[in-house]
């Protein structure tokens, strides 16, 4: 088997919904702004796509500094949303956008329901966008202040509004920081979303201690890098086991090897956020790694690796890619 | 540090970008020190994880290392006297403006400050520049007894002020140009995610209007009338009129 | 005010309940067994308390291997509770602590109420423990499996069915994979509780990529250590503006400034898990550290620490530690 | 790595827990290879995290050593031939036990296999100690082309093997030598947490009654029927009769 497709070409592509992308790793929200400066020391045409900071309806000026912190393995990050609004973004950003060399992805972000409805239907339209990332993770002003991701009700609520005025294929983006995500996983996906990402950063603080305060300005910040991974895989394994639309995971990846552990658990594709902050080719070296498992295991479609490890996956891989699935893999799974 | 293409680009106040080897952690940035002859140097202190890290690498370790980055010092117009003014490890700034101002003959003095004699970083190298360095200690220890800012406060006026080092002694800086109408460039420091311009981790305060700030308006509700600018990419140099000291 | 104590002794003691510990250092449940094996290699004597590895009704065999993995600035471990029931522990283990230099605290784990109160009933009058610590992190077997930690009601539950039979304070520990820890906490207050534990580890999966499976045999592990550390300290942030009763932090302390953090975020004592694995000393180093902040801030309690960097602490330190709070290091803290 | 204690106390497959710096990490275990001197060295290649990061270490940088840690392989009785028996990296238990042996005069053979030829390590070592090496390659490229144990089953019997190396050879050795009613003592590998018999990170299934298992009670519930020995303190040495192979 390992003979298979040396020579042949090898098929990247994967489908979020109706959007289709050269390759499944993708720049996390928040980490590439609109691409532009990676531009100047990578090759950003490498990523499938890149996810764009999350735009809220007003502008908004973010939280005072600090804003990010250091932690082991991984980084602690409260910017607070900072951003232009729609009305800016769409005047000033969005143009640019068709120069991008890869797919974009919109992220939106809101604190009521008709926030997001009303941004997401906003993005309709601009050049090279393919796609709507929705944050679920910022407070919700009608609910004291709970996560829209922290409730099966409320993260309905927000993507069937979201469905009901936006054309473009919608991705749910969860937050660790529930006690199942298997919930609302499925709520999200019953209200019409086309694909989930997981995970956003996790809760976490850190203080000063020779000043007797919290580090971050905000107090509570996000939790992201390889600090993570094994929470970010964990929660891929288990919505992998819930739903049945593309599963974009993210979370401290680093490596090929890192990135193939949220495919086996159950990814469609993957987002890389810090670890672009360390090593901006990140994304060519995560890619070529994940060619080189696919050399050695022979199979023509990246389609064909997601939920190898997972025995309990429940969403379907591309029709073509079934074959490739070697059933070896699965023997001996623990369950 | 051997890197032709830094040691040739870097500007005055310019920063690379560190990857310092190990389990993960986001890119160090440090100011260009010296740059000649192919190579650059950089002074550190053993602050945290990374500091120590890169302390500890064998030498002849390869490091990734992006840069030159941020913008510069600008030079003062001709005729104009300048003054430096360092604080601690903010002396890493002013190697190259140094020899950039030294190259110009522009009339310059340097100030470098440290808790105490035995701190005191940077002056053998500036010196060598052909500098005499006008040196003050907090405890006295060596030169003149308290901080920078009054030193410069007791000096002959600048016609323009150059500073890098600790905040307080950066805003003390700013307060004392804003209020002496002296014009000052400052090179400011705030923890990095990206050093890139990406995350928005570290950005400072300055007026709106400012050139440097993100110019998106004012949000209905928003209290705040100000804007900020990215320290990495819009920065690190930016006009003491521009800067708001907020605590 | 620096120059106020540096001569005079330090009082380091700290109150859990009823229990008097000589220092607020304490090891954590699973990691330091009964003391015995640490003894060879460093003066256990210097921990306030240790804390024995979980006991159960029944012996258990735990899971298979592999059981633990390393991971970015932590590891991952699924032990499944190996050890040998009560019965067997009393008889077997239960003497030689009389031996151990130090205070301890029993874990008790059950699967259904009734099997903590049955244990924790048996835990009275072994000597040298002190207080008994609740892992209430298991699954639940009347309620498919969720965790008693997971919803205040089940962890109330157990918590007044243990305080009605034990006469041993109780101290309640609380795991971090829920959305908010607040009603928890202030349920198991209601209980009963006389303190809690904060952070157990937090669920995780890592995949072996070369054999496309879960490299640990029960999948699903819990991740400890540095990694975690803003996770715990968030956790004791948050609980600490819910409940009056003292908290045990822990994650990722490998310092005396790791440990500040906790103390300074509401933390009443802390306790050290993963980093015994490295540094068989860490409790010394740790002691030390927090010796020198008090010299450093002239108090004399070690009381006085808790909460100093949390404007909305709700307990109380003890009487005498009062005076010591130097109010100015809440100035500027941020809300 | 110089440690006066360590060199002299260690014994057979007895091994060292390393607190490599940098980053948080367990100890890492690595046997102890040879000893003499007030020196002790060991093998090893880069695996992943820590041993990366102990391969770049400066020379001479001094690291916190646990060890000598677990039990030893026992000395074979009066007149009785010996077997050693190495895969690949597993050598790395055999040079203190050759040692031994040769001082006991002990009949000896040493069945040393690797991938290939390039890659058998710690053969000059044992040579160095006066003994012939049978090596075994999976690829034929030098020496008997097959596994170490093929090999020593087209030997003639011995009276005592000693194994250690990666599982699935250790397993075949096992099998080999409970059904040939050959004594047999392997040091096993697992991972390692506390490596102090605390953490119960690293056990293996022995049969009930084992003197290295945990001895308590089977639950009433319980379907498997053996108990759990830690490999990190209870061995890493079992007897091949002890061990169940699950998998
Ligand atoms: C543009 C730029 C240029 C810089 N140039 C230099 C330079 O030339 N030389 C140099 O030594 N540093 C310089 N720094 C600062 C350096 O990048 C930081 O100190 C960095 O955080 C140290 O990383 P670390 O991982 O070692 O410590 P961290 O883990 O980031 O910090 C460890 C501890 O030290 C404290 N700390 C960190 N940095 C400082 C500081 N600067 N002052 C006071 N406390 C601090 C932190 O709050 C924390 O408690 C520069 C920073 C910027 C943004
Ligand atoms: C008692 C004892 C003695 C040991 N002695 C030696 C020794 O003398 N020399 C030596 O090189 N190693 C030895 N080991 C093995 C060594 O401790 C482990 O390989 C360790 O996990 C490597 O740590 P790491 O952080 O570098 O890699 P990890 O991050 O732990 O592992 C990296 C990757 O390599 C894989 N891997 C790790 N170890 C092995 C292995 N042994 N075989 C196959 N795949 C592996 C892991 O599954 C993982 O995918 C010994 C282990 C024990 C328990
Ligand atoms: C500085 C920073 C800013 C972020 N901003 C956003 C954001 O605006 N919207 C969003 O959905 N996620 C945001 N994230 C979360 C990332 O998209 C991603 O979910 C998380 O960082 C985990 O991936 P990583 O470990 O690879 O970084 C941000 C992360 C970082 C580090
Ligand atoms: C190997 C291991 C075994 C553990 N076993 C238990 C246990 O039996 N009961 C329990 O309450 N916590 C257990 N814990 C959790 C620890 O007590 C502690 O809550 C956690 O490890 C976080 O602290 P740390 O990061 O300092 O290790 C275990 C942790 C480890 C690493
Ligand atoms: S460090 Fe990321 S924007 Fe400046
Ligand atoms: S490694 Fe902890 S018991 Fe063996």
């Amino acid at each position: 088997m390992a003979a298979l497709s040396t020579s042949s070409a090898l098929d990247m592509s994967v489908r979020i919904g109706s959007a289709l992308l050269k390759n499944p790793i993708i720049a996390a929200s928040g980490c590439y702004n609109r691409g532009a400066e990676y531009s100047r020391v990578t090759d950003i045409s490498q990523y499938g796509a890149i996810t764009l900071k999350s735009v809220t309806r007003q502008p908004r000026l973010g939280n005072e500094m600090p804003r990010t912190m250091s932690t082991p393995a991984g980084m602690l990050n409260a910017i607070g949303l900072q951003g232009p609004g729609i009305e800016y973004f769409l005047k000033a950003d969005a143009p640019a956008l068709a120069h991008v060399p890869t797919a974009v992805i919109a992220s939106v972000a809101g604190f009521t329901v008709e926030e997001f409805a009303y941004v997401a239907e906003r993005m309709d339209g601009i050049p090279n966008v393919v796609a709507l990332e929705l944050d679920v993770s910022c407070p919700n002003v009608d609910r004291e202040g709970e996560c829209f991701a922290a409730q099966p009700s409320s993260i309905a609520a927000v993507v069937a509004a979201v469905k009901k005025r936006a054309r473009l294929p919608v991705i749910a983006k969860l937050m660790p920081n529930v006690s199942d995500l298997k919930p609302i996983a499925k709520a999200a996906q019953e209200a019409g979303a086309d694909a989930l990402s997981l995970i956003n950063a996790v809760r976490g603080i850190a203080i000063d201690v020779k000043n007797a305060l919290p580090l971050l300005a905000n107090v509570t910040g996000g939790l992201t890098g390889p600090a993570i991974r094994p929470i970010a895989v964990h929660a891929v394994w288990e919505v992998a086991s819930a739903v049945t639309i593309p599963l974009i995971g993210m979370g401290g990846i680093e490596t090929g090897r890192d990135a193939l552990e949220f495919l086996f658990a159950g990814a469609g594709a993957v987002a890389i956020g810090t670890a672009n902050f360390r090593r901006p080719d990140v994304h060519m070296e995560v890619l070529a790694g994940i060619v080189a498992e696919m050399r050695g295991r022979g199979c023509e479609r990246v389609t064909s690796l997601t939920g190898l490890a997972n025995p309990r996956f429940a969403g379907s891989r591309s029709v073509e890619a079934a074959v490739a699935r070697p059933k070896t893999h699965l023997e001996g799974a623990h369950e | 540090m051997r890197d032709e293409r830094i040691a040739r680009d870097a500007r005055a106040a310019q920063y690379v970008a560190l990857d310092v080897p190990g389990t993960f952690s986001v890119r160090l940035p440090l100011g260009i020190w010296t740059a000649r002859d192919g190579e650059f140097s950089v002074l550190f202190q053993e602050w945290g994880d990374r500091t120590r890290r890169l302390a500890h690498l064998p030498i002849g370790e390869p490091l990734s290392c992006i840069g030159p980055l941020g913008n510069q010092f600008s030079a003062p117009s001709e005729g104009q006297r300048a003054t430096i003014v360092a604080g601690g490890l903010g002396v890493a700034a002013f190697w190259l403006l140094a020899r950039d101002l030294k190259a110009a003959r522009a009339h310059t003095t340097i100030v470098l400050g440290a808790r105490s004699k035995l701190s005191i970083v940077g002056r053998d190298e500036l010196a060598a520049l052909g500098f005499d360095i006008d040196i003050c200690t907090d405890d006295g220890s060596e030169g003149f007894h308290g901080s920078v800012v009054d030193r410069v406060r007791s000096r002959p006026p600048s016609d323009v002020l150059y500073g890098c080092g600790p905040p307080g002694m950066l805003r003390a800086l700013c307060r004392y140009a804003n209020e002496a109408g002296v014009e000052c460039q400052i090179s400011m420091e705030e923890n990095f995610g990206c050093s890139l311009g990406t995350c928005w981790g570290c950005v400072v305060p300055v007026r709106r209007g400012c050139p440097q700030g993100t110019g998106y308006p004012k949000a209905p509700r928003e209290i705040r009338d100000y804007d900020f600018a990215r320290v990495c990419a819009d920065g690190t140099v930016f006009r003491a009129s521009d800067v708001l000291w907020l605590h």
